[in-house]
């Protein structure tokens, strides 16, 4: 019984470590993006108002 | 292409906790093993899901060096991923199938030394693609490599399957996913519920990791412009 | 003699080149300018048959450049600022490789010469890692050069060249122009291009944005300022 | 398929290690190095010995391999000399197969100087199927250096290794197993040949397959 628990906590906390992994990893990239995205319109702005 | 998401992502939940229930409540204890028997369905199904996962990584490493494809390139960088961390699920249950059935951690037998050959493998694949150098470069290499590394399972599961049977005595019957006498048709039904919860948890993983990798390149696009703004 | 009609090339998903016409004529010598990353690199590899084009034509002397890849490689000489060279080989054996490669007749003699004309002869059994940098680019003149090449590529060739270096290579290329080879340079130093240029390509995110007969190099300033700001 | 192209280029290569006769050095002292530390590490007595030889000249082997690999392909990168030889009206599989049997030459001169010397030292005598172990060493060899130069030239100095292992781990395996059977068990000899044809499969799949991508690998 104690083999089939902890055989399945394993797995199960792979998955979950990877999905958390994943997911973190979105968000942050995303963040990025979204700066990136927002530094780049501003300085379109601010050319064109010149 | 959110709610094509959302409603793979609703499946695979559903399906879990079907398969969940399946595994634990309905299907019936095995009479040799025991309990311990039913950490075959988790183990099986992800050995399944890792091998579709290497599949395609060898299919998209195809398309990467025939057509180029750049959708081809992330998909093969996500399942391999996926399938590295399912290979480690399935290194990491077989051995505690292992301790209990046959009392030993860990045997030269085929298919375990196998999966770990690959598991090896495809890290390498992974540690290539993140190596420095030109784009396309490290695309075109890495992807060589995935077809090349897909190409020598075979090889690796004969040779270590030849080496085993003709030196040592065979001590564990053929493989380690013989189940004592027939298969259980509601053990049967179980494992391919499994299965399908886990290859639904592929797609949306790999799709997610897709999702990732392009945002990745749109960065990279964006910082080249910043860049030549600023130079 | 070299003609590129409407080339195309990809790395990976990103067209690096785009739209590209444009004919070299015998004894001419063609500049190619643009700003870092605009493909003028890619450009010289795709003429040079390192990377194969995805779309459009390359003709030479008025045939497909792929049906006649080896008599077209042969006709070609490279010069960049690596040189291309090994470090343990003396020049003598360095360039006798090299000939070995193109076939070049009377192989030892033409080597002489070439040692001769670069000013290397007393050095000619001396392994080229002793050699200072100015030795080893006059040393990669003669290696691209030994095969009389009718189809120069030249890759930045001013990059690190001493003084000399400078005043020979005009000689040499000088030489070659009369000689009726076609030249393509890719170059940052614009002072250079109007002593030897005939004609100017500019060339921007993989597009020819302006050609120039006028080659002086205010001139060239002027263009270049107006197009990089333009866009 | 060009031979005199392959030619020029094997040459080459193996003119440049003439030329730089430290890096076959490096080799040969690496390799006894090895056997020095394979006698301090066990207490070697004569049946353990032959239990372990075979495994060991394999051993000996990839390591060798791994560092004559390496550096033929990190010379052609020093000044770029790999633009150089694309440029050249040379196929892109001829460098690479030129290469390949060079680094095959260079192994198989190292091992013949080294297995007799692991010999000597060990006072391991064997002279039946010395014909046979020389095959089975070709073979193993050729296979060796088609995947360690393909690997080569596509990672760079640390993954190589990496890369490299489980890549040769058949052949290896076959190997050390056909060369087991010969220095101890001679009565199963027919078992050799069926290693020995797996090895030529191993050879012959991967120099297919490698022959074929290399054109896209190389140069891009």
């Amino acid at each position: 019984m104690i083999y089939l628990f902890s055989a399945y906590t394993v797995a199960w906390l792979i998955i979950f470590s990877y999905l958390f992994l994943l997911f973190r990893r979105e968000n942050k990239i995303r963040e990025q993006l979204h700066f990136i995205e927002h530094c780049l319109q501003e300085k379109k702005n601010r050319k064109m108002v010149r | 292409m959110k709610r094509l998401d959302a409603i793979l992502l609703a499946c695979s939940a559903v399906c879990m906790f079907i398969a969940l229930y399946m595994v634990f409540i309905w299907s019936p204890i095995e009479v040799k093993m025991g309990v311990v028997q039913k950490i075959f369905y988790i183990h099986v199904s992800s050995a399944w899901v890792s091998f579709l996962a290497f599949f395609v990584v060898f299919i998209c490493s195809l398309l990467v060096i025939w057509k180029s494809n750049e959708l081809a390139y992330h998909i093969a960088g996500a399942s391999a991923e996926i399938g590295v961390v399912f290979t480690a699920i399935v290194l990491t249950t077989g051995p505690i199938w292992a301790r209990s059935a046959w009392n030993t951690w860990w045997t030269w037998e085929p298919r375990l030394t196998t999966t770990l050959i690959l598991f090896f493998m495809y890290i390498g694949y992974l540690l290539l693609r993140q190596s420095d150098g030109e784009r396309n470069k490290v695309a075109r290499f890495s992807s060589a490599f995935g077809l090349v590394a897909f190409i020598n399972v075979p090889i690796v599961f004969m040779a270590i399957r030849w080496w085993n049977s003709r030196l040592h005595p065979v001590v564990f019957g053929d493989g380690k996913n013989q189940k004592g006498g027939g298969v259980e048709p509601e053990m049967l039904l179980t494992l391919i519920v499994c299965v399908v919860t886990m290859t639904f948890l592929y797609v949306v993983l790999v799709r997610k990791g897709v999702r990732i990798a392009r945002m990745k390149e749109k960065i990279k696009m964006y910082m080249e412009q910043v860049y030549t703004h600023f130079s | 003699m070299i003609v590129l009609h409407n080339v195309q090339k990809k790395l990976g998903m990103r067209p690096v080149l785009r739209h590209i016409h444009m004919e070299v004529k015998k004894g001419e010598c063609l500049s190619i300018v643009g700003p870092n990353g605009a493909g003028k690199t890619t450009l010289l590899k795709v003429c040079a048959c390192i990377h194969q084009i995805d779309a459009g034509s390359m003709y030479w002397n008025g045939q497909d450049v792929y049906k006649q890849l080896t008599e077209y490689k042969r006709n070609l000489g490279w010069i960049s600022h690596h040189h291309f060279l090994y470090e343990n080989f003396t020049p003598v054996e360095n360039l006798r490789f090299y000939s070995e490669l193109y076939g070049v007749k009377n192989c030892e003699e033409t080597i002489k010469r070439w040692l001769k004309i670069v000013d290397l002869y007393v050095f000619k059994d001396i392994p080229v890692r002793t050699f200072s940098k100015g030795m080893k680019q006059r040393l990669s003149l003669a290696r691209a050069l030994l095969h009389e090449p009718s189809i120069l590529l030249l890759d930045e060739p001013f990059t690190g060249l001493d003084q000399d270096g400078v005043q020979l290579l005009f000689h040499l290329l000088q030489q070659e122009k009369e000689k009726q080879t076609a030249i393509m340079m890719v170059t940052h130093d614009f002072s250079h291009i109007e002593k030897i240029s005939n004609k100017v390509i500019f060339l921007h995110k993989g597009e020819i944005a302006a050609e120039s007969v006028q080659t002086e190099e205010k001139h060239i300033k002027e263009m270049y300022k107006t197009l990089v700001d333009e866009r | 398929m060009n031979i005199k192209q392959i030619w020029m280029i094997t040459k080459k290569e193996l003119y440049y290690e003439y030329k730089e006769k430290q890096n076959v050095m490096f080799i040969l002292v690496f390799a006894l190095l090895m056997i020095t530390t394979y006698s301090f590490s066990f207490t070697i007595t004569q049946d353990l010995l032959k239990q372990i030889t075979p495994g060991f000249i394999w051993i000996v082997t990839i390591f060798t391999g791994v560092m004559c690999f390496e550096r033929s392909i990190s010379y052609e990168l020093h000044n770029d000399c790999l633009t150089g030889l694309l440029v050249a009206p040379i196929e892109k599989s001829a460098i690479y197969i030129g290469k390949a049997i060079a680094n095959f030459l260079i192994l198989f001169c190292t091992n013949v100087i080294v297995i007799p010397l692991l010999f000597i030292l060990f006072d391991f005598r064997y002279y039946q199927h010395l014909s046979l172990f020389f095959v089975v060493m070709v073979v193993g060899l050729f296979g060796f250096s088609i995947v360690g130069t393909f690997l080569a030239c596509i990672s760079n100095k640390v993954l190589f290794y990496i890369l490299l292992l489980p890549m040769v781990s058949p052949l290896l395996i076959a190997g050390a197993q056909s060369t087991k059977i010969l220095f101890l068990t001679e009565n199963q000899i027919h078992d050799m040949f069926s290693w020995l044809k797996m090895m030529i499969a191993y050879d012959c799949i991967f120099f297919t397959v490698c022959y074929w991508l290399i054109d896209f690998v190389l140069g891009e």
